[in-house]
């Protein structure tokens, strides 16, 4: 179990910079999701800390050594690859057992490992099958069996889950965190999937562009999002976001005005973003809601099971709110809509960032 | 919803012959595809064969006989009980396994560095891989000879190793490089986590995918050897050194032909080619085939 | 034991006798011969050359026909040229231009060879330059093979003496069914692409014509616009097998001796052959038909020694040996050629009517070679055969062709 | 750093004994032939003279050097054209879902025009193309010609024959090539294939084709060089002729080399074989290279 510390690192391709000097500390036994949208440096990231690229300038520090110039094999680490690359020509204890057998680790040694892990995963019916006559489930766990038997200080996971239908993604994100307070070892996890982010991380990394937008846990991440992108991005259906004008007593869009309390340092006039998630808006059916009303036309509604999604429009600016799933309700009616402005957000319309 | 999404219409029609029928004569069709093929690729090589089972006259009778009307073995024979022949026919094979086990591994170390690495001078080197094929093996020999001779490698088993090597590396570096690159690097770099040094990922992990490659590789550069005679010839003075192409150049005579002992020498030397072929072609099988990724 | 334990186990006897014993030196014969025939009797004469000079090992360094004139080239290029040559008399020119032949007069001069100069087929030791620069293993002249059967069939009981015959005859034996022809002209540009000298030469040679005037090329002259008619007016005729542009050598000789043609022109060496693979052709050999001349090409193998040989009295020894009356004769007789000293000429029985022929032609016609003089003469029969293609196929005449092969045989030599 | 620099060497060492091995030997004669073309008599004089260009001005000047180069055009556009159909064909039909036992046979079967020597290749269909051969015959059997056709003694025939013998003698190279990058295309993409309706054409256009681009492309460069200056088989069959109907580079090469002894000008020809090779050449690494980024 190690602490990982990245240090403004940087990655050039040639004249591209796709990491713009990025800082990230992971305490041991720490689950660090890297999430972001595609092209982010995610990826990259996580390969440089595998030693798969090659660090331009900036330390990566895997417990107490710079590893920059250490090989894989040294630094380590495991790794779950999104395609699994399991060795097609090798049975699935040769699979797992490689590493072992490259490492010199004694024969019995490597048996009982691989024994092992496979019952951990469910694995020994399937120890001598080649990859070819596995599913995907199957093949995924094989690939994590691969990186369990190593035991390594860190476990590096590469969009793991990305090729699973969804009930398996479901299951297996389960068995992960299950493994790791297990087995309490340095996760670091690449995905896109905010869910997934947001159900295993103790510590989430946002990314955009090669730079960090927010590091925190799942909570700061949500509900206090550093900036706009963030906010965007994190949860679904996503943060309702538009340009609105601070009015007297509130926010004006348009010709609507919601009445809210104005962050200090804003005056009458600026213009700002404001941004509300769906979970705040609430349709108004009798209950008790906090909020401002607003009636409105509604366009779409759909059914989740234990509450229904409400698509409707407030001065032409598309919005999403929320209603319980038995609620009776449909496109064309209007309706009243609770507006939780306490729970608004606020930014600054040139740069992003959170107007507190 | 404001635009109308045209919907692709599938016509319902009926199939014309059931699913079974429809299998059945695809596989009848193939078959008689892959016979006539066989038919008219092989009879020339039938007509090899019926010239070495009868005596040179009839090979000249009209009309032409396929199927000989005099038998007989005296090629065969000749050129059994030929030592020469078969010191011929053993040097053939030794030089040819050896170019191709030392193509394989050299070439496809070669292929790994253009495959998966970006370096200064890999077009260059790729070029000059190439470009070593390009000029005509007839005005080289001269000056290719001068150097086997330098190298005092003149009349050795190893100087027409190593001439053969030089032929058969580029398509050796061709062939497997274009291969190497259908692998996705997720198999090498999950070789890197496990600790391989690139030398092991390519021998481990990357080789046992390539077996098709190799395997093809291994066959043109086996018969590249196994057929040269250009060379085979000018490097070598001694009848112990010599190969089966010689051997068969030398019953083309200033004064005629030993018709039925060339293609008996050529049918005896080549069936183990075959059957060589027959046996790794087996491995000529899907290397990728479903599970080492999924696409 | 196998050949290559043998050669080991030789190698490493060698190796223990030279350290004890002066190292013999060792000479290398680059030839075709072997390649001909028997590959032992090659190894038998060695040996007992080696045998009466345990100082000299020869080693027989054996090639393809088609491959010792550019062998002899190439390696004397590389430097590791044999000491003693085989050498074909149509190469003679151009060696000499690139001086790879040693001049033999002074070894030809000595008193220790086992021959006389003045018993050797003559042809062949004529100096060009001033010397002389081979010696004649063997010889065999060019002759005409008749198959009698079909000449029966045809109607004739006589082989054809002059060119007004052997049209007539060929004319009719073509005539008489599918397949048979009178005779074949190989004019295939597939190598040696040789034709014209083959058969054309020959014909050249009985109306007194000659293609080269001194070591000038001389081909537009009126003997040879003659003989290039006469083969014109025989494929006109329908004399010739079909395909000659394509038809080899080889071809040529295997379907005379399925007995498929009428006649067929080539070196006399050819009898053994025909007679040994189809005993039932009703054989004969005779001169070329003859137009106003009895002339026949003179051929045969040579022995040459290569002016950078390292090893010259040694070669000398060795060839010596070769022309040496016994093994001379034997040698002739293995290659079922005439022999290139005489005196191993043994007497005519008069059982052989083959051989009896051939003897008659040797001492009664004049034999002609000129190719040794000739310049890039390999080039040029290559140009030769392209223009009788082509005056075959009906795109020129005679005297064009004879022109044009001038005028190229001319543009090689700058 | 060192290490690094160690890293950065890697592929080096890769490519070192390849490179070493035609390095030694190929480079001094590669030189060497561009040396001679600059000579007059080399090889066969001693003390050769340099003449700088004037033997490509001598062969740019000569009518057979252009119509050999066009003869090579035919031929080896011919060839290639004729190799990568027929061997695509018969790679797909033998990598078709039969008999395992049968494949194997049908295989090994047709990979036998490769495994004989170029001069018994060329001497049987010498045979078989003859006037009286087994060709005419079968086609005069049924009716198809009347008179037997010189197959390789007709101007007009000649390079067609030839065409049809390198095809012959070429394709089991391509085939196996392309069998072998058959393997690497996942099945998954024919299924999907299949389930949008393509028919056999389009999956071989569509799925085929574009997945084994890069062995076509390396495999056809190869192919083509090769055949540009393929010598045995033209040599023996034809020898150039009739006339000079089938006279390509390389038998011009050799004819100046060897018939002639005219080294200075047989290299001046290598010379402009190796030019036109490397434009080919050229052109693939561009390929390539763009394909890769």
């Amino acid at each position: 179990m190690s602490n990982i510390a990245i240090r403004n690192l940087v990655k050039r391709y040639g004249a591209i910079q796709v990491l713009h000097g990025i800082d990230i500390d992971m305490q041991p036994g720490q689950f660090t999701v890297l999430v972001g949208p595609s092209g982010c440096g995610k990826s990259t990231t996580l390969r440089m800390i595998a030693g798969l690229e090659s660090v331009s300038s900036g330390e990566i520090i895997i417990g107490d050594r710079v590893v920059n110039d250490l090989r894989p094999k040294d630094r380590g680490i495991a790794m779950v690859f999104q395609n699994y690359a399991l060795y097609p020509a090798k049975t699935v204890y040769q699979n797992m057992a490689f590493s072992l057998k490259l490492a010199r680790v004694p024969a019995d040694e490597i048996d009982k490992r691989v024994r092992d892990v496979a019952d951990i995963l469910e694995l020994h019916e399937l120890l001598e099958r080649k990859p070819g006559a596995l599913s995907g489930g199957q093949r995924q766990r094989v690939a994590m069996g691969r990186a369990i038997v190593r035991n390594p200080e860190v476990f590096l996971f590469d969009e793991p889950l990305s090729n699973l239908d969804a009930k398996l993604r479901g299951q297996m994100r389960a068995e992960i965190k299950l493994l790791h307070q297990r087995l309490k070892n340095t996760i670091v996890y690449v995905t896109h999937d905010q869910v997934e982010a947001m159900t295993l991380a103790d510590q989430i990394v946002v990314m955009r562009g090669g730079v960090i937008e927010q590091q925190g846990t799942p909570d700061e991440i949500f509900h206090d999002p550093a900036n706009e992108f963030v906010a965007g991005f994190m949860g679904s259906p996503p943060m309702n976001i538009a340009d609105a004008v601070v009015d007297k007593g509130g926010i004006r869009m348009g010709e609507s005005v919601l009445a809210c309390q104005i962050p200090s340092g804003v005056a009458e006039g600026d213009s700002l973003r404001f941004g509300m998630r769906p979970d705040d808006i609430h349709l108004c059916d009798g209950s008790v809601v906090p909020g401002v009303r607003s009636r409105v036309i509604v366009d779409l509604v759909e059914q989740l099971g234990t509450e229904k999604l409400v698509h409707f429009k407030l001065d032409g600016v598309p919005v999403i709110g929320k209603a319980d799933g038995r609620a009776v309700i449909q496109a064309g009616d209007s309706v009243e809509m609770a507006f939780d402005t306490e729970q608004a957000f606020f930014f600054n319309p040139d740069n992003g960032g959170r107007i507190r | 919803m404001s635009g109308q999404i045209s919907r692709v219409v599938v016509s319902p029609k009926k199939p014309w012959l059931r699913e079974a029928t429809r299998v059945r004569i695809t596989r009848v069709s193939l078959y008689l595809a892959l016979i006539l093929a066989v038919v008219v690729i092989t009879f020339p090589v039938l007509w090899m064969l019926s010239v070495s089972f009868k005596p040179t006259t009839d090979t000249f009778s009209l009309p032409p006989q396929l199927i000989p009307e005099n038998f007989q073995l005296d090629g065969y024979i000749k050129v059994l009980q030929n030592e020469t022949f078969r010191t011929f026919i053993i040097n053939s094979y030794l030089i040819g396994l050896a170019v191709t086990f030392l193509s394989l591994i050299i070439g496809t170390l070669a292929a790994f560095a253009f495959s998966r690495y970006r370096f200064f001078g890999d077009q260059a080197a790729k070029l000059f891989v190439i470009a070593t094929q390009m000029v005509p093996t007839i005005t080289l020999l001269i000056p290719f000879f001068g150097v086997i001779v330098w190298l005092r490698l003149y009349d050795t088993h190893l100087g027409l190793i190593v001439t053969y090597l030089t032929f058969g590396l580029p398509y050796a570096i061709i062939m497997m490089n274009a291969y190497l690159n259908t692998i996705p690097k997720d198999f090498d770099e999950a070789a890197i986590i496990d600790g391989c040094s690139p030398f092991r990922v390519l021998f481990s992990v990357l080789l046992p995918m390539a077996t098709p490659g190799l395997i093809s590789t291994a066959v043109y550069t086996f018969l590249l050897s196994w057929n040269e005679f250009l060379f085979a010839l000018a490097l070598t003075r001694s009848t112990e050194m010599r190969t089966v192409p010689v051997g068969i150049s030398m019953l083309v005579g200033e004064f005629g032909l030993k018709w039925d002992e060339m293609m008996a020498f050529s049918v005896i030397g080549s069936v183990p080619v075959l059957l060589l072929f027959m046996f790794v072609q087996r491995y000529v099988v899907s290397g990728l085939s479903a599970g080492g990724v999924k696409g | 034991m196998k050949p290559k334990m043998k050669g080991l186990v030789a190698s490493v006897l060698l190796a223990l006798g030279s350290s004890q014993a002066h190292a013999a030196t060792q000479i290398e014969w680059l030839q075709w011969f072997a390649a001909e025939q028997n590959a032992d009797f090659y190894d038998t004469i060695v040996e007992e050359f080696e045998a009466a000079n345990p100082d000299i090992t020869v080693k027989l360094v054996t090639q393809p026909f088609g491959k010792v004139r550019e062998s002899i080239v190439t390696n004397r290029a590389i430097g590791v040229g044999s000491d003693v040559l085989g050498l074909n008399m149509p190469w003679t020119s151009e060696f000499l231009d690139m001086k790879i032949l040693e001049p033999l007069d002074e070894y030809l001069a000595r008193d220790d060879k086992g021959f006389e100069v003045d018993r050797l087929v003559q042809a062949p030791i004529g100096k060009i330059n001033g010397s002389t620069w081979m010696v004649p293993l063997n010889a065999f002249p060019f002759v005409m093979h008749v198959n009698r059967g079909l000449l029966q069939k045809a109607g004739f009981d006589k082989a054809p003496e002059n060119w007004e015959e052997l049209k007539s005859m060929a004319i009719a034996i073509s005539a008489l069914e599918d397949g048979t022809s009178g005779i074949g002209m190989p004019f295939s540009s597939q190598p040696p692409a040789n034709g014209p000298i083959l058969t054309f030469l020959p014909l050249l040679y009985t109306a007194g014509g000659r293609i080269v005037d001194g070591i000038e090329p001389d081909f537009d002259n009126p003997d040879v616009v003659k003989t290039l008619t006469f083969l014109q007016e025989l494929n006109a005729a329908g004399a010739l097998a079909p395909g000659a542009a394509s038809r080899t050598g080889g071809v040529d000789l295997e379907e005379f001796i399925a007995g498929r043609t009428g006649f067929l022109i080539s070196p006399a060496v050819h009898a053994r052959a025909i007679v040994a693979r189809n005993p039932e052709l009703e054989y004969e050999l005779v001169r070329v038909p003859v137009l106003n001349k009895e002339a026949y090409r003179v051929h045969g193998w040579e022995l040459g020694m290569a002016a950078d040989s390292k090893h010259k009295e040694e070669a000398w020894k060795f060839i010596s040996f070769l022309m040496s009356g016994d093994v001379n004769g034997r040698m002739a007789a293995a290659a079922s050629a005439l022999p290139g000293n005489l005196d191993a000429l043994g007497e005519d029985s008069g059982e052989d009517p083959i051989f009896t022929a051939q003897r008659n032609i040797l001492e009664n016609d004049e034999s002609v070679e000129e190719l040794r003089q000739a310049p890039k003469t390999v080039a040029s029969w290559s140009v030769m055969t392209e223009e009788i293609q082509s005056m075959l196929a009906g795109d020129q005449t005679p005297q064009q062709a004879a022109s044009r092969v001038q005028a190229r045989w001319l543009e090689l030599l700058n | 750093m060192i290490l690094k620099l160690l890293r950065q060497a890697t592929p080096y060492w890769f490519l070192l004994p390849g490179l070493f091995i035609l390095g030694t030997l190929l480079s001094v004669p590669l030189y060497k032939v561009i040396e001679y073309s600059l000579y007059d008599n080399v090889i066969i004089e001693p003390d050769p003279t340099f003449v700088g260009l004037q033997n490509y001005a001598d062969m740019l000047g000569d009518s057979g050097y252009w119509s050999a180069l066009f003869n090579t055009a035919v031929f080896t556009i011919g060839s290639v054209v004729g190799h990568l159909l027929v061997g695509t064909i018969l790679a797909m039909l033998v990598n078709a879902d039969i008999h395992p036992k049968a494949r194997t046979v049908f295989r090994s079967l047709l990979i036998l025009p490769w495994i004989f020597t170029a001069v018994v290749v060329a001497l049987n269909w010498q045979l078989l193309l003859n006037p009286f051969g087994v060709v005419n015959y079968a086609l005069q059997s049924i009716g198809l010609v009347s008179e037997p056709l010189d197959w390789l003694g007709d101007p007009d025939l000649a390079m067609w024959s030839l065409l049809i013998i390198s095809t012959w003698r070429g394709y089991p190279f391509i085939m196996v090539s392309f069998l072998s990058g058959l393997q690497s295309i996942p099945s998954e993409l024919y299924e999907a294939a299949d389930i949008d309706g393509a028919n056999f054409f389009h999956k071989f256009w569509h799925v085929t084709v574009p997945q084994l681009k890069p062995v076509i492309y390396g495999v056809a460069l190869l192919d083509l060089i090769w055949t540009f200056q393929l010598f045995p088989l033209v040599w023996l069959t034809t020898g150039g002729g009739p006339g000079r109907s089938t006279e390509v580079l390389s038998t011009l090469t050799y004819r100046l080399a060897f018939v002639d002894f005219e080294f200075s000008r047989a290299s001046t020809a290598a010379v402009t074989i190796l030019g036109i090779s490397a434009i080919f050449t050229m052109l693939y690494l561009i390929n390539e290279s763009r394909n890769r980024t």
